[in-house]
């Protein structure tokens, strides 16, 4: 995947240097582990390994087995058991290899962490971070290329975070580690590699801000994750027919910045969503869905929705290409809003 | 089926030969207030006064009762649908339980949790839970925080027999005998997953399941405080200690239905087994017998606590009765931290 | 509940009686399996127990116990027992006790049910019915309250049926048990004793066929499970001003009727959806975002959705009679879109 | 560790006395197949032929092709990531596992599967599965439809030890014990939850797990196929006969990475016990020598059948990679039944 950079803002000064997302994450991780002895990780593989993915290399060099635990294949079980710790004074952070798995632990997300800071009249807490994969393309097939995001924004109690560059991954990592909720934390496994400007001092982003990743005023391309980058590359192709795309991430589904987006789509009048969770009941509904509403009276065309193919992700590549969106598809989507077919 | 009640003190286990007979009056005590408290709940349901359902915890006070009396109050349990019986042995208060059920604004949770989620971290119950095994996870994080922490605090995990059907049980055990977690597993066993017999769910020998994880386990007589608060003792030490988890399988029955509305019981057990367990063996009964026969009590001391539990509760709820309901507007209130 | 039962449309013609919901549901099991001695029963409680809601009663002695089996309390085993069998040439109808319980056997019904057929290359089939519960104002909190459906629709390879009358039940659970793939049920525990018209004789309803509960002119209301008497209710309370109400029942969410429900938008251009899930990235968003997408330049307001409050289920009475939508407050979305404020 | 190979027949286990040096011959065939076929995809995914990953049976031939042996063609198997050979030693075939593998239509899926989901009704296999303990169920499930509609079909789940630490396999063991389902839990110990030693993973007595419920549970020696085949037998026959679930623990090793990218291992495993495995409990090699001590076959049968698993595999490869990729327009196809 390739990082149009200009066009993905980094942050404004100080001393910045290129890193990958991976190594954002594991450096959000490891100064959060240093400021608060609290934040413990705990995972399959997490320790020695790093995971699967090498994100979390070296955290265990430096923090030892007892903050960084490798656990049996029991997603439900270490779920559970972060949940216990958070619930009385530490703060978790769980991997979970690829989000297809998030499957085997709904219950303790949904029913138990998701809701104990309710049911207990806000007596209790849950400070967890959930961290975990989404994306296809990998030739994973069915069972490990999902993008289920949109099911845990559906439930209140959790937050969810989708980031798309190193410098939003690194600075929402940290917020979530210091929010006392349980956050669902969804990395593109797609995207480890992707390099991008990262300052050296410390920082941290807030959850419920959109970032617009490139101005623009015909079209606004709303895209999360790694769509961020399908978007950027749509609105390269528009320019050059003399379209101005303005892209728009969320960067946090839940909370949802609403306000910017539908200022954007106020002000292009013509919206595309795109994410990469499958289109129907998925996340681009509910973006669609709202700024639809909250601009109606702005808009000059319906809003569009583009999100993966309706199916089951196959493994063979001919047939896996077609279900993720492409930077064609949603600069024909665009084009097509504009009038110019 | 059971050897007949102990009769002096040298029959009893050694660890609790130094408990005095103020104490396990004491343990008499709440244990009638747990009844009390579950026959007036009984009675706000059939008076329509309590909104939806509650899981009575009648016939098994002895299991509550002698284990949360092993435990220090800054040591956590995690509870179930069954659950008031759990509170209340760990500490919490009548009325305020009372309110809770009534979804009033001064329940545990502010009535957001009702009957079956009652929370109370001050007293250290972590809440129950409305999944069957649900909080098996949780109670096993708890002990693994206290670790990390190194607070020397006890876990208890309270479950019913029908949670040895969750696989979740089984990935926790195998982590808490991994990483030697001071939790302990009590299962009460009252014969029944709602309306169905245990023996029609569950194969092989229950014990044999937590040993496999190398967790030690014994069968305990959930019906007699003293054993159970022995093997309580026993595996809170060994917790404490820091050598990992126990399981403790404590045989008991439940008097009433699965929950309150579960009038008509005949189609899955008959009214003589319901018989034979009240009038053989009653743990409030076995007690007093014992301290009776021991000379440890009199009559009118068990008359006294059981007339104080009866007074406790009565006032609990007519607190409650007409404490105020939360403001509408809580009710977006607590979804974020 | 109270059924309008005037406005609920039930069959035309024959031998009609009044029967309930789950008498309609216990029919229809009962019918499919003498039909067809494939179909069988699994679940927790489902035999002499008849399941707490009684709805299966009386099953087991027709059936017996090889056909209507009790099971431990493992959502999660039985689901996949039955993933099993249904691939092997059996037909199971599986009994989730509360829908929340569904958390627990996620990876069983999305991984393996929703994607085998698909993964095998269309080789095996998954022909299982999972029926379960939604809806809340039973008093019983948040872990026995949620309508989590949208979750399953959003998954290709499941199908989702969310029936509001006895007839409707009746009809879409045997076209369920007849159907090759798998199909989540979803039965608002609230409503099983709420009664209508069934005829005699054997009928199947089909499934993506959209029913008109009520015909109307000056607004539609999109509604789905109990929400449809909701909507009915409301309707009765616009039409006592003078407005004339539609009320569309998709029936089944997945697959979706798009065209009944963007006919009745392009006809009278104002739109509610509603549905007791979680309003945040539900059921109302998928409904909404697609009526605003293809009846864009028939639509004279946005379309409003109205869900059940973004809140875990709370226990006390005040506060969950908050949570779910009411004629009242469907009414006053629907005068507001009328510009009757 | 293990006796040195047995040398006559008479040692043989009672189960497998009867079988032909021809059967063992084509045993050692298959496996040498299966191995020539892993051999093949390293090679294609290292050539960067092959989309994605594969996760290579190559050193645990025995496991499959000695249960496989066990079953008749119309009972059903279940299998993991790491189910080639699972699939082969039921009875796929070589091309079209690697049109599979490479995404071609004419795979066993149409391509949709790739390496982890390979299904093929037609020999039995219901499919391998990319959730570890996935199939735990499915297989079960198969068992109760067999047992349904009385067909004397048994069903094998193949899993790797790590799906030990999934808590399905305990539900659904509990459920098969229950309702006596002819189904055999093959647990293949390779040592390796993929970078994690299984000690680290996995409390107390592995065997134990299964007896806890009530499921009669034997460890087997699974480089040794006679072993494997004298112990699926014994399971077979007892499913057959109604009796219920089986569990064999069979002992194991993964001659390479957890999946083909998994080339520097020295972080989890050390190369001294790579080279012990191969050098001294090779599948393939205890069988070949064993069967020429015995006189039951000589070095040229084995050169043979290595050269046709060879020759298969090879042609097999060949056609899967001029073979045809499916319409894109089939991605839609196959959503719904
Ligand atoms: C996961 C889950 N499945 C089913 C239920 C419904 N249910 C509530 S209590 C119960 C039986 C529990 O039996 P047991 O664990 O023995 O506890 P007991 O009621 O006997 O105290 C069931 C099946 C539930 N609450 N959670
Ligand atoms: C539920 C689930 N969790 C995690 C993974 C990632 N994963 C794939 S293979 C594997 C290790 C499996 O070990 P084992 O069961 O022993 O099989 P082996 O690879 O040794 O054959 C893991 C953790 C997965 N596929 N599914
Ligand atoms: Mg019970
Ligand atoms: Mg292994």
């Amino acid at each position: 995947m390739s990082t149009p950079s200009a066009a993905v803002r980094g942050p404004a000064a100080g001393t910045v240097r290129e890193i990958s997302l991976a190594q954002a994450i594991r450096e959000a991780l490891a100064e959060e582990m240093r400021r608060d002895p609290r934040v413990f990780i705990l995972g399959e593989d997490v320790a020695e390994a790093g995971t699967p993915f090498k994100v979390l290399s070296g955290l265990v060099d430096e923090f030892g087995p007892q903050r960084v635990i490798d656990t049996p294949i029991s997603e439900a079980g270490f779920v559970g058991i972060a949940v216990g710790a958070a619930m009385t004074g530490m703060r978790p952070v769980v991997d979970i290899m690829f989000g297809d798995f998030l499957t085997l632990a709904m219950d303790q997300i949904v029913n138990q962490a998701g809701k104990v800071h309710y049911m207990s009249g806000g007596k209790l807490k849950v400070p967890l971070v959930i961290r975990t994969t989404l994306g296809a393309t990998r030739r994973s097939a069915a069972q490990h290329s999902q993008s289920l995001h949109a099911w845990f924004a559906h439930i209140p109690g959790l937050k969810v975070a989708v980031p798309s560059t190193p410098y939003d991954a690194k600075g929402l990592l940290k917020t979530a580690i210091r929010d006392d909720n349980p956050v669902l934390f969804f990395e593109d496994k797609m995207m480890y590699q992707v390099k991008g400007p990262v300052p050296e001092e410390e920082y941290t982003l807030p959850f419920g801000v959109a970032d617009v990743k490139r101005p623009g005023r015909d079209v606004t391309l709303v895209a999360t994750s790694s769509m961020v980058y399908v978007a950027l590359e749509a609105a390269e192709l528009l320019e050059q027919e003399g379209i101005s795309a303005e892209v728009v991430d969320p960067r946090t589904i839940f909370p949802l910045d609403v306000e910017t987006l539908v200022r954007s789509a106020r002000k292009t009048g013509r919206v595309v969503v795109v994410d990469e969770g499958h289109r129907r009941y998925g996340v681009t509904a509910e973006l669609a869905a709202t700024i639809a509403e909250e601009a109606f009276y702005d808009l000059e065309a319906p809003v569009r929705r583009v999100g993966a193919l309706d199916v089951p992700v196959p493994f063979s590549p001919v047939l896996e290409d077609r279900t993720v969106p492409t930077p064609q598809q949603v600069a024909s989507v665009a084009r097509e809003l504009c009038g110019r077919n | 089926m059971h050897p007949p009640v102990a009769v002096n003190r040298a029959e009893l286990p050694e660890e609790v030969q130094d408990v005095s007979a103020a104490d396990w009056l004491r343990m008499y005590r709440r244990m009638a207030t747990i009844r009390a408290f579950e026959e007036q709940v009984n009675e706000l349901y059939l008076s329509r006064r309590m909104p939806g359902l509650a899981h009575l915890y009648i016939g098994q006070e002895a299991v509550a009762v002698g284990v949360c009396e092993a435990l220090r109050p800054e040591d956590t349990i995690t509870s179930t649908h069954r659950g008031h019986g759990h509170c209340l042995a760990k500490g919490a208060r009548v009325d305020r339980m009372f309110c809770e059920l009534l979804g009033k604004a001064e329940g545990y949770c502010r009535g957001k949790g009702g009957s079956m989620h009652i929370a109370d971290p001050d007293s250290g119950n972590l809440g129950a839970n409305a999944i069957v095994g649900g909080s098996a996870g949780i109670a096993a994080g708890a002990a693994l925080s206290a670790k990390l922490r190194g607070t020397n605090q006890v876990s208890v995990c309270f479950f019913g027999e029908g949670a040895l059907g969750q696989g979740l049980l089984y990935e926790v055990m195998n982590m808490a005998s991994l990483w030697k977690l001071p939790v302990v597993y009590v299962c009460e066993n009252n014969l029944y997953n709602e309306y169905t017999h245990y023996r029609e769910t569950t194969a092989g020998d229950i014990l044999a399941r937590p040993r496999a994880f190398g967790i030690p386990a014994e069968e305990v007589d959930g019906q007699d405080v003293r054993q159970v608060l022995a093997a309580a003792r026993r595996a809170v030490a060994r917790a404490r200690r820091g050598e990992g988890p126990s399981f403790l399988l404590c045989n008991t029955y439940r008097y009433f239905g699965h929950h309150v509305g579960d009038v008509d019981r005949s189609y899955y057990r008959s009214r003589e087994e319901e018989e034979a367990w009240k009038a053989q063996r009653d743990p409030l009964r076995l007690l007093r017998d014992w301290m009776i026969a021991a000379g440890l009590a009199g009559p009118e001391d068990f008359e006294a606590a059981e007339r104080a539990a009866r007074e406790e509760v009565a006032q609990g709820v007519a607190y409650a009765l007409q404490a105020p309901y939360p403001d509408p507007s809580e009710v977006t209130q607590h979804v974020y931290a």
